[in-house]
């Protein structure tokens, strides 16, 4: 559902930057439905990669053979992702606040952590940098607290800065796809705001998931699930061995 | 050329360009990481060592379990699609093992590091890290104002190794290496180093290197050593030699978290073993799992 | 893929990319110098250009000649090996044509120019200058405080053209192209500009490009148009293709010091012909000349 | 002559960043007697060329087959210059003065010059950085003047700031080689003076073409001519067509 929901943001044509896992996904998925056209760029130096199975790792052997470049890593982020050629980034966080601000650093203290996670990644110059960026996260009150432990990719800044103030050249995070709803940013506040519901999910059900009070877009949609074509690609062609498909 | 050859044995050169202390890069994305150079590096039992690297990976998990670092720089540590790497999580969370020092960019970041250091610049800007608490951890992350425009930008210094350990499809005895398939940062990781060891699948004449001189990466200029260990890269893989091992990495997950096993695991395949043949003797299956198919490209005309 | 072919003449690509005022480069370090756009720009008539070039060669002489610059900016202006440009000469010392306005670096410092503005940063720092006049003459060389070490480095400021024109062996029809042989600074300048003219000899399939990708130095995603114009570097050229016709560039130093022998030459083979097909119909010789001889490489495993 | 004088100063295993024309033939010269390790780098991006034909420019095709590396420009000047790996670095030039500084940029002044010659190229960032510089100049009064007109490539600053105090990073043209003596610059001073003469050259014929008051090591030398087989060399295989050779 996630995949589906992530796979029709992408608008045909588009560079994106691709993490494994779900967003390799959606994007396959997208490909092979309403945007062929759509170019997949790796941190790790493969552009246009048409792998011919299922990536495990983002620098998986299969991303380079039959690729339409692959280059220095030196390149991806100066002359590609600093140079402003990324229209969409994708990414994940072990906590997403409020202001979608993503920790994927530390849970606790940064001198002291409880749980040490991988940290950045290209992921603090993908939110810099990617023209929007969408951020795919479960909704559960640990993952959506007020306030990151760490801001390792910046979101909308909340009480500070802004980020034209900042001078970063994207626009951040514009939606937050999650498995009970996709969230918002309000162009205003810079909060992050309910704007569609899954099938089955009423806000309520959000809210209780949510460490801030959410607010709502005054009329919520409904996201539709995935249809019959969605389905298979996804289960028969795209993920078979359901490597990233839970259920 | 007469030169003389500089091909010598992992053991030997470890011995010789791996101290205690030092600042010590096997680098490679994923691709071409040279888990042989690590295990010989454990072996020899080195201490106090800075390991640099983007993903510090399964290898430098297993060397900041065996206690050579003191110190680790990085931008993502993790198991790619898998999970934690447990030793480095333990000494950073402070869970028993000896506090491991650490000191944290981005990806991007550490690439602007080993590209100021190939370039012999003290420093390289980058505009990133506005927003984020990097700097607010990592004091190293400064400012420049920009001599045009006035704005500022970030910067970050340069990162200079003693030795840097390259893991490549072939180089001939002198040291001129070729690299297809994912290229990470291993070109500026070298010319960043004091001492360079290229490690390499294959050894070929000089006059391969000449037929095709846009395929090479690392020229000799700048090369120590050439140590010809095939299958070097293991679990890590060789484009066009082997596949990655997948079941390896996915495995690490509960061998690491398990100090034991981690410890039964360095016993069995890195101190129970004298060099990488001995490795390689007791994993038959490698070949038949792992061994490239073959997709070899067309060559182009460099007459004139 | 399903894309829309970039594959335009280049009568079109010249009319749609290059306009009165543009900053314009065409680039190449003697290999690959698209001769084929600088004359059909002169055919086009453009005015008021600011023309980029490390070297300006043949190929600038006779787009300052034909009246189409008003600035250069380069860091070596000469025939080499054999002498001077004499139409860029007579622009600079004063001699009758209209003053060309310059701004002038070294190599490395337009080098560096170039990969300041591929990384769209606004200035690029390099150790240099120290001891020379150029600062003197060019206030745009300017200095940086590093924010580690404290000393001052040269700065240059970026370079964003409008439009860089890029020769190739080949090029798929989206515009991934691969260049093999001297890179010079192709990709730097093509990533910095705002528009791409990619210019092959040989438009390729898309399965070329992908069966060997660590040969693309260009992808389609900064490409606006691909034009197949087969011998279009001549009196330049391009490895594996055609030799230089190093007469041609020797007979240029008596015929450009004669502005009556230039304006015959631009009569005869740029202004009086409609397009390159024009131009090669009137020297039948250049392939029994200049055509490669065979010297192919062998391919590489992509294979996993 | 000054092919076989600038071959000698060549140790076996330097690296060599090298001009067209008489640095070409001298490094040949060299790779051909004693110091066949020789690595020659040219500013094209040719690492270890073994040129099939003399290289007419310094971008010919013929340095590119069957080299050991092409590299891009940018990596020429950041990763192998700027670097420190270039031992020798080769000048030329239309002035050198008294400390070795050398225009190769304008006669007469900047704005209105009375010849405008080409520009610095790679050469001031090779007088800057390679660890010692070789130039390669005929003796004349026009050639050797007190003070050149511009400073393109800089030499020992004279009255000015010293290249340590300036922090270049190489030492500089250490050795002028002309047709009739080698001038070395003096540690002390900065100057050039007159280290060694060709057969049959006297100390005032050297002092007649040069713009200053010429000083003299305490003991000249006398400069070998070519022996029979660096003359044969140079002839028959070098440069058989006499494209630099003349006389």
């Amino acid at each position: 559902m996630m995949a589906s929901v992530a796979a029709r943001e992408l608008v045909d044509g588009e560079v994106v930057f691709v993490g494994i896992g779900l967003p390799n996904l959606a994007c396959n998925l997208a490909r092979a439905t309403h945007a062929p056209r759509l170019v997949l760029v790796y941190e790790s130096g493969a552009v246009g990669a048409t792998p011919a199975r299922l990536p495990v790792s983002i620098g998986d052997p299969a991303l380079v053979t039959g690729s339409l470049m692959v280059c220095g890593m030196a390149d991806v982020f100066q002359l590609i992702l600093q140079n402003g050629r990324i229209a969409v980034g994708f990414l994940g966080g072990a906590q997403v606040d409020r202001y979608g601000n993503i920790n994927t650093t530390v849970i606790g203290s940064y001198e002291r952590p409880a749980v040490r996670l991988p940290g950045s990644g290209g992921a603090a110059e993908i939110a810099i940098h990617a023209r929007r960026t969408l951020v795919v996260a479960k909704l559960s009150p640990r993952t959506f607290p007020a306030h990151v432990d760490f801001i390792t990719s910046p979101g909308h800044g909340g009480a500070g800065a802004s980020r034209r103030q900042l001078r970063m050249p994207g626009a951040g995070p514009v939606k937050v796809i999650t498995d009970k709803a996709v969230l918002e940013v309000d162009e205003g506040t810079g909060e992050l705001v309910l704007a569609a519901l899954y099938p089955g999910v009423e806000a309520s059900d959000v809210r209780g998931c949510v460490g801030w009070p959410l607010a709502c877009r005054p009329r919520p949609g409904r996201v539709a699930p995935p249809d019959a074509t969605e389905l298979r690609l996804l289960r028969d062609v795209l993920d078979p061995e359901r490597l990233y498909l839970k259920g | 050329m007469s030169d003389v050859s500089k091909v010598v044995s992992m053991r030997d050169a470890v011995a010789r360009f791996v101290h205690d202390g030092d600042t010590v890069v096997i680098e490679g994305f994923t691709h071409l990481i040279c888990f042989a150079a690590g295990h010989e590096i454990i072996r020899q039992g080195r201490r106090d060592l800075t390991l640099c690297r983007l993903t510090p990976d399964l290898i430098y998990d297993q060397m900041i379990a065996a206690g050579c670092a003191r110190k680790l720089v990085f931008s993502w540590a993790g198991n790619p699609g898998v999970g934690s790497l447990h030793a480095f999580r333990r000494a950073v969370e402070g869970r028993g093992a000896p506090r491991l020092e650490i000191e944290e960019y981005s990806h991007f970041g550490m690439v602007a590091r080993f590209a100021a250091g190939a370039a012999r610049l003290p420093f390289w800007p980058l505009r990133n890290y506005m927003g984020t608490d990097l700097p607010r951890v990592n004091p190293r992350i400064r400012h420049v104002t920009c001599p045009y425009t006035g704005e500022a930008l970030a910067t970050v210094p340069a990162l200079n190794p003693d030795v840097s350990i390259i893991h490549a499809q072939r180089a001939d005895a002198q040291g001129n290496t070729q690299i297809w398939g994912l290229l990470g940062v291993q070109k500026e990781a070298a010319f960043a180093s004091a001492h360079v060891i290229v490690v390499v699948e294959e050894l070929v004449d000089e006059a391969v290197i000449r037929a095709d001189p846009n395929r090479t990466v690392i020229p000799a200029l700048i090369v120590d050593a050439v140590v010809v260990e095939p299958w070097g890269a293991h679990p890590s893989y060789a484009q066009g030699y082997y596949d990655r091992d997948n079941g390896f990495y996915v495995a690490w997950e509960a061998r690491s978290r398990d100090r034991d096993a981690l410890e039964r695991y360095l016993d069995d395949f890195v101190r129970g073993v004298s060099d990488r043949a001995a490795y390689l003797e007791k994993q038959p299956d490698l070949a038949a799992r792992l061994k490239a198919k073959e997709r070899r490209c067309a060559g182009v005309n460099y007459g004139f």
